[in-house]
């Protein structure tokens, strides 16, 4: 049978990393085909092959049955292939139209042809009911609209094969319907869509076949008509896991955070609006949100990275006014959402990056004088005792993986026992096993009185951890509910802004 | 400047050779021996009776690298040295003069003072670039820069006009009054090279021992991260920014009262000691002990190659080539034997 | 002395000529997001190279050429540097300017044996274009008339240069570039070739640049000869937001300064407090430009 | 005494100023002549300097160190090499050992003629000068210039000084063009430029102006520009090197000598023989020649004395 999009014995590596091997992928015209695996199987290293980023170091790829080599993503365009990369690609200054005429502009005597550009483009939006302003700059737009760009570009491109790499992660689930509908109307307009991605659901709700890779190799082939759950996930993780967490009922105690009227940004819509939050200890209060709402800006002027007007107490002490440092030592524990960017430093050991934000302990330095050996045997403690897989205290952080990372950043902040955690995307990007340790970590930390607040846009997270949910939307608070009552739908009608729906 | 975080010790020698080779085809090109000339650098530089000659190029030149190098360490670049050693020669040279004037006190407070106030000077010169950046967003790459010029037209000025001393016919003030001149002491060893080694300890001490020196590593490695970790990065940048034009200002100091024994417009500025430094800097990436040794290997090629200039009449810029080779290869590095990645990803 | 008379705004002209020539080079390397502070070496390259064009081809167009070719080749160590190499484009850019004050000093006393400062009755000039039909008029002619040919083409430069950016496929790529290289790979843009002539193009313009001041009034090479011009390019640069009519403004600033400041030098005022004066102006300017842009950041986040 | 080896020690490289230059072609004509080694040092500040001229003294039997530039140290380095001789250039170190030897240079004598010409040709009636760089040294020219002017023509305008600064002030023709255009804008139609390299841009300026005209310093600068340069206040320091070195070597030279006008150490362009051909405008005024030339004679004689402005400013 003639495939329309045929790996065989693609492999990859990174120095010692083996991100695919002999990967053998058969993709029928027409349809969608599911390529699932959890974090760091390879899925998007395959995609960048696919898409001309990447080279693979052997194996053949293969489209319409005849062999191809692509050195850069304008080859495969040229072979009419499209890619919605995981992570946005877009260039923000720029308008809609020209971030979707890019690389293929139509000119006119070398200049330009503006007219003709946004024709088309509008034109192309309007046939598959992707609305969107075209001369609007892309800073400017929400991440469904951002998506719909994408979606755009590969389009304009003309692309008989779309790659949709993780497309679901950032949408609300209404989002996620649209989306599904325009895939749909693109199978049916004859196009073949790759779509990438670990949530069993999505599989089972909107693809013909799918493609299960484990640590760079293909686990599992097969129909999703003839697929159960429990194979994919077996496939995927070479076990059964239960993503579901253990936890008893919370007993909550007195007030440790209380956050009153805090706004954050000017204008008409700022970032925060007005937002009221209260964490009493022995509980995790949620705050679900699809990423972007204000959320990161919150939790960051609660931690005294950002500013913003209102009160924030925690303990009864207002901190509103303090500095970072003067916060922690206040009681404040903070998992930063991205462990990379903001938790860690690539270049400092182990040593360095556990001691960051303690340097000015007691135990740890005096009169401005680090106590060298004191820092280096705490550093050791908690290596220990969390498991971190790194060659000594004195070795770059730079050379762990994502979880590894992770380790660290958890075991640095639990190490204070501050009445308050808050932990913002505390599993993002970190593989199935690892979620599970963290989360029972969340949940002892509630056990042991902490207050915990914790910001997740992933649905099932703030499901299966938090004892109360708050939603965020556009800055605000939208709704609180106990865990308890609260259903997926109704979480993901409120996460859309629709609160008369979800009532 | 988030990107220099990248600057971590390389392959030195590697390029140190490059360079050299590089530098012997250029010779060879002109019709020298290289090496001859190399070993005119060499004994240029290390020779018995030029020891004192390669340390009093070095006192200066390891300084500046000393002063570029501590807001290297945290990500920032100081372009301003050149209007830091001004004004802390300037500072120097009239302190002194005037409180001698004013009233009598010993020689050698006279110059602890004038050493003081010349720090104190350049460092909140220095310090205003700083402010610049924090409170306005003015890239300090550019504000320390245009800081220099007015810094140096105002010394200039004022030693060509109001203080300028009127018994000789060039631009600088009276000498200072006699004690207030830093004294030699023994053989090639100088009062100047003993505050700067004291400094140098200083700073490598600060840098490891101390929190304000690992704040400010871990920013210089990631800025976010110290900030997360409540590092007061704004603070820090005013407090590096003063210590870098403090040592600069110190430099000014030594040079005017241990060698000229008075502020003479241009000659703080015209050996390029600033831009030496701050190659040596960058050469260490920052680390102030590296940047101590690279001053000093870049004082020696240069002296030597004044010496191969007198003696083998190669011209002594050849040094200058040498040492932008060597810089442009240890910015290279990564791509040296490094392989290429995806596609010439940026 | 008045200030604003036909020939003192003639010599501006002529004299920012470099200047704005160098800042349109930091623009387009702006623009691809490669910082580019080699311009006060680059000016010194093409500087001496258009010597060199001019002493052995007896011709001003040869020494232009020498000078911007020669400067080309130049600019390839940044271009490479920040694209294959992947090395830190400030590092290599300091590098760079050392790199280019010693090896022409070092070229000056290996091919013509001087130290210092070269000239020869064999260097050919640039000769100043008169323009006949407003030669004549009292103002214009003055204004428009007699720069050299170069002067006429940094301005051309700074509308051709607005026109790519803004109204080409090119430009639009290379913005997208600055923004996004990533975005832009994925779009079947090769970042690095785009960064690497636009790189090599900036370098043709400071060679332009150089020649100018080179063999664009006397001919004759003088060590260090771009005496800060290629640093006041670099702050035109910013303040610009690398947009090239805006850079243009901001050169024509610092010349005006430049020139208002030997007539406060007429007026009795030390050179020494007068030659700073461009420069603190341009400080004042960022200071301005600075404060009302921290207004505009304010807006909401 | 037996002298085997000269070297000449510059303050800045040789070739920056044909001044530096002239001393250097000096010192190899009389090397050649007796037979002499020559090496030339080159500095390019002054710790180099100090470097240079203690390397010089440690190497050879006669160091020529040129310019004020080696007044401060000059006579210490002396001091420690008693055996080598020294001729110090253009400027003298003060306190000096007998060693030393210094031949200085009485530029404003020469400046004052070149003003005179510069008032006696002018048509707008105001003269101005041009420095390179604000120092006492270079009002020797300046300053002495106007004073000539102002001598034979009271009533002359005299155009507020400009000078070159900046990082190149000796090389940088382009600040020397703008600066001349403000001047010659602002009417001046005489000016006198003491910059060195930096004269070019001067006399390119001038061309626009027609019935300008400026003066060149230290060589007859007229050649570079031919139709713009009116006179040249020349400095014939070879001449001097080689006199000096020769008179060391002969035990003749004394302590310490001042040349001007009366013993050709320096003088205008067009009192020397063969102005015709020198391409300088001031061939076209053969009685300003005269009147110049009495004006010499009187200097030369003592009956009119000018005024070091150096001295003055003290
Ligand atoms: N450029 C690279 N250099 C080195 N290693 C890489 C590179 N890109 C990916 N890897 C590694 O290759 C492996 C596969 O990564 P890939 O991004 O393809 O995973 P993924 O399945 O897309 O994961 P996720 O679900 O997190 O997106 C990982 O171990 C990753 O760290
Ligand atoms: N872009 C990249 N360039 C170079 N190396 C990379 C890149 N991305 C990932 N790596 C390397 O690949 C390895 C795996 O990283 P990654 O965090 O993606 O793996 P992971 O499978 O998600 O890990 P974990 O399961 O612990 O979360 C690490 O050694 C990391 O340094
Ligand atoms: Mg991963
Ligand atoms: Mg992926």
């Amino acid at each position: 049978m003639q495939w329309e999009l045929e790996t065989i014995g693609v492999t990859k590596r990174f120095g010692p990393v083996t991100a695919n091997e002999g990967v053998d992928l058969r993709v029928k015209k027409g349809e969608v085909h599911a390529v699932m695996g959890e974090n760091g199987a390879g899925k998007s290293t395959l995609m960048s092959m696919l898409y001309g980023l990447l080279q693979p170091d052997d194996g053949e790829i293969l489209i319409a049955g005849r062999q191809v080599h692509f050195t850069s993503a304008l080859d495969a365009i040229g072979h009419g292939l499209g890619m919605v990369h995981q992570a946005f690609q877009l260039f923000e200054e720029l308008t809609v139209w020209e971030n979707i005429v890019m690389g293929a502009e139509p000119a006119r005597r070398g200049f330009l042809d503006r007219r003709r550009a946004i024709a088309s483009v509008a034109g192309l939006a309007e046939r598959y009911d992707l609305k969107v302003d075209v001369t609007q700059r892309v800073r400017d737009l929400s991440v469904g609209i951002r998506q719909r760009v994408e979606i755009l570009k590969a389009l304009y491109r003309d692309a008989q094969i779309l790659i949709l790499d993780e497309p679901t992660a950032v949408l609300t689930p209404q989002e996620r319907d649209g989306l599904f509908a325009v895939i749909r109307a693109l199978r049916d307009d004859g196009r073949t869509i790759l779509f990438v991605t670990h949530k069993l659901h999505e599989v089972m709700e909107i693809t013909d076949s799918v493609t299960v890779l484990r640590q760079g190799r293909v686990t599992e082939r097969m129909a999703t008509k003839e697929s159960t759950p429990e194979a994919i996930i077996t496939a995927m993780t070479g076990r059964s896991v239960s993503l579901d967490v253990a936890k008893g009922p919370a007993t909550p105690g007195e007030i440790v955070l209380q956050v009153a009227g805090l706004t954050v940004g000017q204008g008409p819509k700022p970032a925060v609006a007005d937002v009221s939050i209260t964490v009493r200890a022995g509980e995790i209060v949620g705050i679900a949100g699809v990423a972007g709402n204000g959320q990161s800006e919150l939790i960051e002027a609660i931690a005294g990275l950002r500013p913003g007007s209102g009160r924030v107490t925690l303990k009864g002490r207002d901190i509103a006014s303090l500095r970072v440092a003067e916060r922690r030592e206040a009681g404040l524990a903070y998992i930063p959402e991205d462990r990379a960017a903001t938790g860690t430093a690539a270049g400092a050991t182990a040593a360095e990056t556990l001691l960051m934000g303690r340097q000015g302990d007691a135990a740890l330095s005096r009169g401005g004088l680090l106590n060298l050996p004191a820092i280096s045997e705490r550093a050791r403690r908690l290596i220990a005792q969390n498991d971190i897989r790194i060659s000594s205290e004195r070795a770059k952080v730079g050379t762990l993986s994502g979880g590894n990372l992770q380790k660290v950043v958890i075991a640095r902040e639990l190490d204070h026992e501050a009445p308050l955690l808050i932990a913002e995307q505390p599993t993002r990007g970190v593989d199935v096993g690892a979620i599970e340790a963290i989360h029972a970590r969340i949940v002892a930390e509630r056990d042991a009185g902490r207050a915990v607040l914790l910001v997740s846009a992933e649905m099932s997270e703030v499901l299966g951890l938090s004892d109360r949910i708050l939603v965020m939307y556009e800055g605000r608070i939208l709704a609180e509910l106990p865990a308890s009552e609260a259903t997926e739908a109704q979480l993901g009608l409120l996460m859309a802004g629709r609160t008369g729906e979800a009532a | 400047m988030e990107r220099l975080k990248s600057l971590r010790p390389g392959p030195v020698p590697l390029a140190i050779l490059s360079g050299l080779v590089i530098g012997a085809l250029m010779l060879l090109v002109s019709g020298d021996n290289p090496l001859v000339a190399y070993r005119e650098i060499v004994e240029g530089a290390f020779a018995p009776r030029n020891w004192r000659n390669t340390l009093s190029w070095a006192i200066p030149l390891v300084g500046m690298s000393l002063a570029a190098a501590i807001p290297l360490r945290g990500g920032m670049v100081n372009l301003g040295g050149d209007g830091q050693i001004v004004i802390g020669g300037f500072v120097a040279a009239v302190v002194p003069i005037y409180l001698a004037d004013a009233v009598p006190l010993p020689g050698f407070l006279l110059a602890a003072i004038a050493i003081l106030c010349a720090m104190l000077a350049s460092g909140l010169w220095a310090a205003l670039a700083a402010l610049g950046e924090t409170r306005l967003g003015i890239p300090m790459l550019i504000s320390s820069l245009l800081l220099s010029y007015p810094a140096i037209g105002l010394t200039s000025w004022a030693t060509g006009f109001p203080l300028r001393d009127t018994s000789t016919g060039l631009t600088q003030t009276r000498p200072v009054p006699p004690g207030a001149e830093l004294p030699e002491l023994f053989g090639p060893v100088t009062m100047g090279l003993v505050l700067l080694t004291i400094v140098v300890a200083a700073v490598i001490y600060v840098d490891r021992r101390t929190v304000p020196g690992y704040e400010l590593r871990m920013r210089g490695l990631n800025r976010r991260f110290a900030e997360y970790g409540g590092v007061r990065t704004e603070r820090q940048a005013l407090g590096a920014m003063f210590a870098s034009g403090a040592i600069a200002g110190l430099v000014g100091a030594i040079v005017v009262l241990e060698v000229h024994h008075r502020f003479q417009n241009g000659a703080l500025v015209s050996p390029s000691y600033t831009w030496s430094g701050l190659m040596a800097a960058l050469l260490a990436g920052g680390n102030p002990a590296r940047a101590v040794l690279a001053g000093f290997f870049f004082a020696a090629l240069q002296t030597g190659g004044f010496a191969m200039q007198r003696e083998i009449q190669v011209p002594r810029v050849l040094s200058m080539v040498l040492q932008a080779i060597i810089i442009l290869f240890v910015s290279l590095r990564y791509g040296v034997g490094g392989g290429r990645g995806p596609k010439d990803r940026p | 002395m008045n200030m604003l008379n036909a020939y003192t705004v003639n010599a501006t002209i002529g004299g920012m000529t470099p200047i704005l020539l160098a800042a349109l080079a930091g623009v387009l390397c702006g623009r691809v997001a490669v910082f580019n502070i080699a311009l006060e070496g680059k000016i010194l390259i093409g500087a001496f190279f258009a010597i060199v064009g001019s002493y052995f081809t007896g011709s001003a167009l040869g020494g232009v050429l020498c000078g911007v070719l020669a400067t080309m080749l130049f600019s390839t160590i940044l271009a490479y540097g920040v694209t294959r190499f992947r090395g830190d484009s400030i590092v290599l850019c300091i590098g760079m300017n050392l790199l280019a004050s010693g090896l022409t000093a070092y070229l000056l006393r290996q091919i013509f044996g001087q130290a210092g400062v070269f000239s020869d009755p064999a260097i050919a000039e640039v000769d100043r274009i008169v323009i006949p039909a407003i030669n004549t008029i009292p103002w214009l002619g003055w204004i428009f008339s007699r720069q050299t040919p170069i002067t006429y083409l940094s301005w051309l430069l700074v509308i051709v240069v607005a026109i790519v950016l803004f109204r080409t496929p090119l430009g639009l790529r290379m913005r997208g570039i600055g923004q996004n290289p990533e975005a832009a790979t994925t779009l079947g843009i090769d970042v690095g070739r785009t960064r690497r002539w636009t790189v090599i193009a900036a370098g043709a313009l400071c060679g332009l640049a150089g020649a100018q001041l080179s063999i664009g009034t006397v001919g004759i090479f003088a060590e260090g000869m771009s005496a800060g011009r290629g640093w006041i390019a670099v702050v035109a640069v910013m303040l610009a937001r690398d947009n090239p009519i805006w850079a243009a403004a901001v050169c024509l600033l610092f010349a005006i300064a430049d020139t208002f400041s030997v007539q406060l030098q007429a007026q009795g005022l030390p050179n020494q407090l007068t030659d700073a004066v461009p420069y603190v102006i341009t400080l004042v300017a960022l200071v301005i430009g600075a404060l009302r842009g921290r207004r505009r950041r304010m807006a909401p986040v | 005494q037996e002298y085997q080896s000269i070297i000449y020690v510059s303050p800045n490289p040789v070739g920056i100023n044909d001044f530096l230059q002239l001393g250097a072609d000096g010192t190899m004509r009389i090397a050649e002549e007796m037979g002499l080694d020559a090496k030339i040092f080159e500095s390019s500040d002054p710790t180099v300097k100090l470097q240079n001229l203690e390397a010089a003294a440690q190497e050879a039997d006669i160091v020529v160190a040129i310019t004020f530039e080696f007044d401060e140290i000059l006579a210490d380095v002396a001091r420690d090499y008693p055996e080598t001789q020294f001729l110090q250039v253009d400027s003298c170190t003060p306190d000096a050992p007998e060693n030393v030897h210094c031949s200085v240079f009485r530029e404003y004598e020469t400046a004052f003629l070149a003003g005179a010409v510069a008032a006696l040709t002018s048509e707008t009636g105001t003269i101005g000068a041009i420095g390179a760089l604000d120092i006492p040294f270079i009002h020797r020219y300046t300053d002495a210039f106007i004073a000539g002017a102002e001598h034979v023509m009271p009533e002359i305008e005299v155009a507020p000084t400009l000078w070159i600064g900046g990082d190149n002030p000796f090389a940088d023709p382009a600040r020397g063009q703008q600066r001349a255009t403000i001047m010659a804008s602002g009417g001046a139609d005489r000016i006198l430029t003491a910059a060195s390299g930096t004269n070019g841009g001067v006399f390119r300026a001038l061309e626009d102006f027609p019935g300008a005209a400026g003066f060149g310093v230290d060589i007859n600068q007229c050649l570079q520009a031919p139709g713009v340069v009116m006179d040249n206040i020349e400095k014939n320091t070879d001449i001097v090197v080689e006199m000096g070195v020769r008179g060391i070597i002969e035990g003749t030279q004394p302590a310490i000598v001042a040349l001007g006008l009366a013993d050709e150490g320096m003088t205008l362009t067009s009192l020397k023989p063969g102005v015709e051909d020198s391409e300088c405008l001031i061939a076209n005024y053969p009685e300003v020649i005269e009147q110049v030339a009495a004006l010499r004679d009187q200097i030369v004689a003592g009956e009119l004395e000018v005024a070091d402005p150096m001295q003055m400013a003290e």
